[in-house]
């Protein structure tokens, strides 16, 4: 479910950085201030074991296909909120740099959507309360199945907003949510299955792991209710601001994309959250015409801010192809130019 | 018997990172030897044994295990065939206690659970271990854990038996008793390892490995004495035949 | 993907970035803000834009040579990726049915340009991606990020998440490799094995945290990870820098395509 | 030069899951000698280790390390004379550069960058592994990991190495060098090992360990030749003193 670089726009990409990076900041801070020296390599091998841990896979009954752990919950019940939340940003930094899995930029939106939901949204407020003392194995793992179903549902509707809030793809906002909610509830539940599993395997094998983190936590070394309020305040106000700065300043990805769904009239709920001077370009944007391709072409409405955006329309296309292919050859050229020179 | 027959033909294998650690092996140990794999650090060892059931697949040459050419078709039926016992018994003690542990492969196999429990015992008696039967293994020794890993492999009744650094770890009493269990197995038995003394021991063929090629092949006898050609493989002679 | 070649995959890489080039030598901290840079500006293009990315691989084709990056091996990264952004992008062209001239005689559908657009933006973001963990070693990386101003809590765990993956990687190896070597291809997969090896693994690899911990109290650690003064910023990099800018600069918002196109068509005729 | 003393006085420790790992142990390590200390599998050599710069803490009795009582005030101290080498380099190389690893130590104890440098260089030429400098260790082979996980306890300069099996998986050559190295090196060392021709060849008393007690402790040439005695403790000949 990663979300991908090239489905984003800069105002949306630019945005989730901002919300990541604060997160990344303040749980370092969280953690300077109370931390056992213990847990810094814990994170680092922790984060390196789910990695591992996401490359094994099993058959899922029925189906023949095969899944594997996402990793957020589990750290989470391990490490405690901030921790977990810091190796699993660390865990797609890996993924984004070594496999390109979305890619450097969606990176912000894919922390936001596996880190924060899971370790500050869900772990304290489904996960802990279902849990209770942490000494019943049902409990533990109706949490554990309950939670990481919440968290993946969150975050496959948060890749629904920050791909329609992009505007590159087509896909309706109905059609979209209707293809990814569904999914990920199986996903959600096979991942929650087996992230129970093997929470209550090593609670039998060697309770003394899990004791400090599964019971009686003290509240200001775990977290509480107004930690994370503080937290999704704070979030707020940064995403907030960067995606007012970015709406003020850069207006075209969103423009697009809120055109787009105020056009086809669905998306109404999902802008209103966001700062009220969406709205005024939400409805100044409401006025355009049904956005059609000759018709940007022929009107400047969209060139005011750069004059010399390249549209295509006919008779420029034609030199556009050509230049278009001469270019390519010639970056061909260069790069194997460069090879031979360095071969002798 | 032809089918306890382990051939390798020209068989190279280059990791995909680039690394070429194995170039133009060939060898054939016919039904009943017993061979010794030695090599410095990093000869490649233990990449021969990940071809012996499939586990790597060759880059180019063959691959035959009795009457079986290695393909991705047959790795499954050569995996029968062959029992491979790694380094480490904790990579290889997954289930939660040392009776489903020996039981996965028979169960595997098919058996009912009459013939199970058979396997099982016969296995874990054969290395000693029958009273560990219900421990979980992160509680065995060392040198419990590798006897149970053995224990896991024998009770698939594997033809032929490949070994990697059996001994390591183990205490010399353990490491002792591994050689007498060692020795009473019948079929086909390959071990890689740094221990010469232990090779000495179990085996009479010795094939020497350097930068994933075939130096010396020929009797252990012949091999472990030679001081020139263990030395230039990192190697020297085994301790029981240096002088204090 | 099985487990192997995702592990060899990461040791490749990894190998690749410990080359010594002219683009290896770079600060990590000048690879980084270009790479950004760079990702920002194609991706800002609008959705139909496809001539004005083309001068864009210019920048990961001069990586890759001069860095001795193996074409194919980038090549097949792309193409296996996580195939998200390509599911996505495929209904543009049937949503979309908006009809474009291209030039007279030549009608397409504008969902298959938008389509194309992701396609491109698609290459060049996780080609530059790959191709800046190739040239640059990890660790290069996390300093980079130390120096820019990441909080030094969460890089040293990334440090330590990078130096345990190949560890932790070649042991899961192993297990998975006996679990597969006694399942004769039958039951041994199923998700009760599944919990069963990722918990001992687990317990595993808190006991291998405890070890790590006492080597490092052993070496005086006490709770600060000491950091060497690595890299000094030379005039190549502030060159390499000030050049991205100014290419993309360029290329952003001169439509160079166009130009030489017409350029190209007015000699001809 | 009392400060290079190790003592332990009738130290006792329990797990908490309830194993009782050593009972009563005391002993008496003075300046400048090499120590083995052997048994079987599960005797409590590792666990006596992890004592002597306070990982574990006695549950009763008391270790000295020179002048010190070894409390939780003093083990930081203690911790810069101690330098313990454990079995597994992979979990002692925890930086991702060989360099950094080895300046890891010296950086923690406050040297200014010149000075680590030169400790950083000359504890790699030490283990003949300067070249080895900027490698990342998941590059290097068991034998280099093991000399770099030396070098780095080496940079700290401690006075008195402690070393858990140093040689498990090593080839015969690197474990040639690695005995050689630690002949060189001149303060107080312990050697836990299996490997009783290597402790042989380094140390010169040696401490047999059975279920947590202290069962002989004497000259090397003495306990190593006691047949008895070695094969009460899962132990036998070093094996180059076997008649073949
Ligand atoms: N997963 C891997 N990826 C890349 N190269 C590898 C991998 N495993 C081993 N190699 C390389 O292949 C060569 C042979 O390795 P192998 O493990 O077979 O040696 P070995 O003889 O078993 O050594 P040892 O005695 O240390 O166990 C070495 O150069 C090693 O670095
Ligand atoms: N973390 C632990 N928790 C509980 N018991 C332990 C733990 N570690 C070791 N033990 C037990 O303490 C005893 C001593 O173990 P120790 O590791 O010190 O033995 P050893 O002499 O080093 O053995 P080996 O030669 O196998 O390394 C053993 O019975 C072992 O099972
Ligand atoms: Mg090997
Ligand atoms: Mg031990």
């Amino acid at each position: 479910m990663h979300m991908a670089d090239a489905l984003l726009s800069p105002a949306v990409g630019a945005t989730m950085w901002a919300g990541s990076v604060a997160a990344i900041g303040y749980s370092s801070k969280k953690l300077k201030e109370n931390i056992d020296n213990k847990t810094i390599p814990l994170m680092g091998v922790m984060g390196a074991f789910v990695f591992a841990a996401q490359m094994i896979n099993f058959t899922i009954p029925v189906t023949g296909s095969s899944g594997h752990i996402g990793g957020g919950m589990l750290l989470a019940i391990i490490l405690g909120p901030y921790a977990a939340f810091l190796a699993m940003a660390s865990i797609l930094t890996v993924q984004a740099l070594f496999f390109a899995d979305g890619g450097l930029l969606a990176l912000g939106c894919n922390i936001w959507n596996l880190g924060i939901y899971p370790c500050f949204l869900v772990y304290p407020l489904i996960y802990r309360p279902i849990v209770g003392d942490g000494t019943s194995a049902k409990r533990i793992s109706i949490a554990a199945i309950v939670s990481v179903i919440i968290a993946l549902q969150l975050g496959a509707f948060s890749v629904v907003l920050e791909t329609l809030l992009s505007g590159k793809s087509e896909l309706p906002f109905s059609t979209f949510v209707l293809l990814m909610q569904p999914i990920h509830l199986a996903i959600g539940l096979v991942e929650g299955i087996a992230t129970a599993g093997i929470i209550i395997y090593v609670k039998n094998a060697r309770p003394e792991l899990l004791e400090a983190n599964l019971s009686f936590q003290p509240l200001d070394s775990g977290i509480s209710l107004k930690n994370v309020l503080v937290v999704f305040v704070i979030l707020a106000v940064v995403t907030g601001g960067a995606l007012s700065w970015f709406a003020s300043t850069h207006p075209d990805g969103l423009e697009w994309s809120i055109e787009k769904v105020t056009g086809k009239g669905e998306l109404a709920e999902a802008t209103q959250g966001v700062a009220p001077a969406l709205k005024e370009i939400q409805e100044r944007t409401a006025f355009l015409p049904d956005y059609g391709f000759k018709s940007a072409a022929n009107e400047p409405s969209n060139e005011n801010e750069t004059p010399h955006w390249p549209g295509i329309e006919a008779g420029t296309s034609v030199s556009g192809i050509v230049g278009g292919s001469i270019v390519l050859m010639f970056i061909l050229l260069i790069g194997f130019g460069i090879r031979l020179f360095k071969k002798q | 018997m032809s089918h306890h027959i382990v051939e390798f033909k020209n068989v190279s294998f280059r990791y995909p990172d680039g690394t070429h650690a194995l170039r133009y092996i060939s060898f054939r140990i016919t039904h009943g030897e017993s061979v010794g794999i030695i090599g410095a650090n990093g000869a490649g060892k233990s990449t021969l044994l990940l071809h012996m059931n499939g586990y790597l697949m060759p880059t180019s040459g063959s691959v035959n295990i009795g009457d079986l050419y290695l393909t991705r078709q047959t790795r499954q039926e050569i995996r029968r065939k062959v029992g491979i016992v790694f380094q480490n018994p904790d990579d290889q003690l997954f289930m939660p206690t040392v009776y489903e542990d020996v039981a996965f492969g028979p169960l595997n196999l098919g058996l009912d659970d009459t013939a199970v429990r058979d396997r099982v015992e016969y296995a874990l008696t054969l290395v000693n271990g029958l009273e560990l039967k219900n421990k979980p293994p992160h509680h065995l020794s060392c040198g419990q854990k590798s006897a149970v890993a053995i224990a896991a492999v024998m009770a698939v009744e594997p033809d032929i038996l490949a070994m990697d650094e059996p001994a390591a770890n183990l205490d010399p009493r353990s490491r002792r008793l591994l050689i007498n269990l060692l020795k009473t197995f019948q079929h086909s038995k390959i071990i890689a390892s740094h221990d010469l003394d232990l090779i000495m021991d179990v085996c009479q063929r010795c094939i020497v490995i350097k930068e994933g090629t075939v130096v010396a092949d020929g009797p252990v006898s012949e091999i472990l004495t030679d001081k020139k050609l263990l030395e230039e493989n990192n190697l020297e002679l085994p301790l029981s035949l240096q002088k204090r | 993907m099985t487990f192997d070649e995702q592990y060899y995959n990461i040791g490749f890489i990894d190998q690749l970035s410990y080359k010594d080039t002219f683009v290896h030598r770079l600060d990590p901290r000048a690879k980084l803000i270009a790479t950004l840079l760079f990702l920002f500006t194609v991706i800002s293009f609008s959705k139909y834009e496809i001539n004005a990315l083309l001068p864009f691989f210019l920048y990961p084709v001069l990586l890759m040579s001069i860095g001795e990056i193996p074409l194919m091996f980038i090549l097949r990264k792309v193409i296996l990726v996580s195939p998200f952004a390509l599911f996505i992008g495929v209904f543009n062209p049937l949503l979309d049915s908006t009809h474009v001239v291209i030039f007279s005689g030549l009608t397409i559908s504008a969902g298959w340009l938008s389509f194309f657009s992701i396609l491109l933006k698609f290459v060049l973001t996780v080609s530059t991606a790959l191709l800046l963990i190739a040239t640059t070693s990890f660790p290069g990386v996390c300093h980079g990020l130390r120096q820019l101003g990441l909080p030094s809590i969460f890089v040293s765990q990334l440090l330590f998440l990078y130096r345990y993956i190949f560890v932790l990687m070649e042991e899961t190896m192993r297990i998975v490799r006996a679990r597969n070597m006694r399942s004769y291809g039958k039951s041994g997969k199923g998700i009760k094995i599944f919990v069963r090896i990722t918990g001992t693994l687990f317990i595993r690899t808190i006991e291998r945290a405890e070890r790590v911990y006492f080597a490092m109290l052993s070496r005086g650690f006490q709770g600060d990870m000491p950091s060497l003064k690595r890299f000094h910023i030379r005039t190549e990099d502030i060159i390499f820098t000030l050049s991205m800018i100014i290419f993309l600069y360029v290329f952003r918002f001169y439509p160079a395509t166009e130009i030489i196109g017409r350029f190209v068509q007015g000699v001809l005729s």
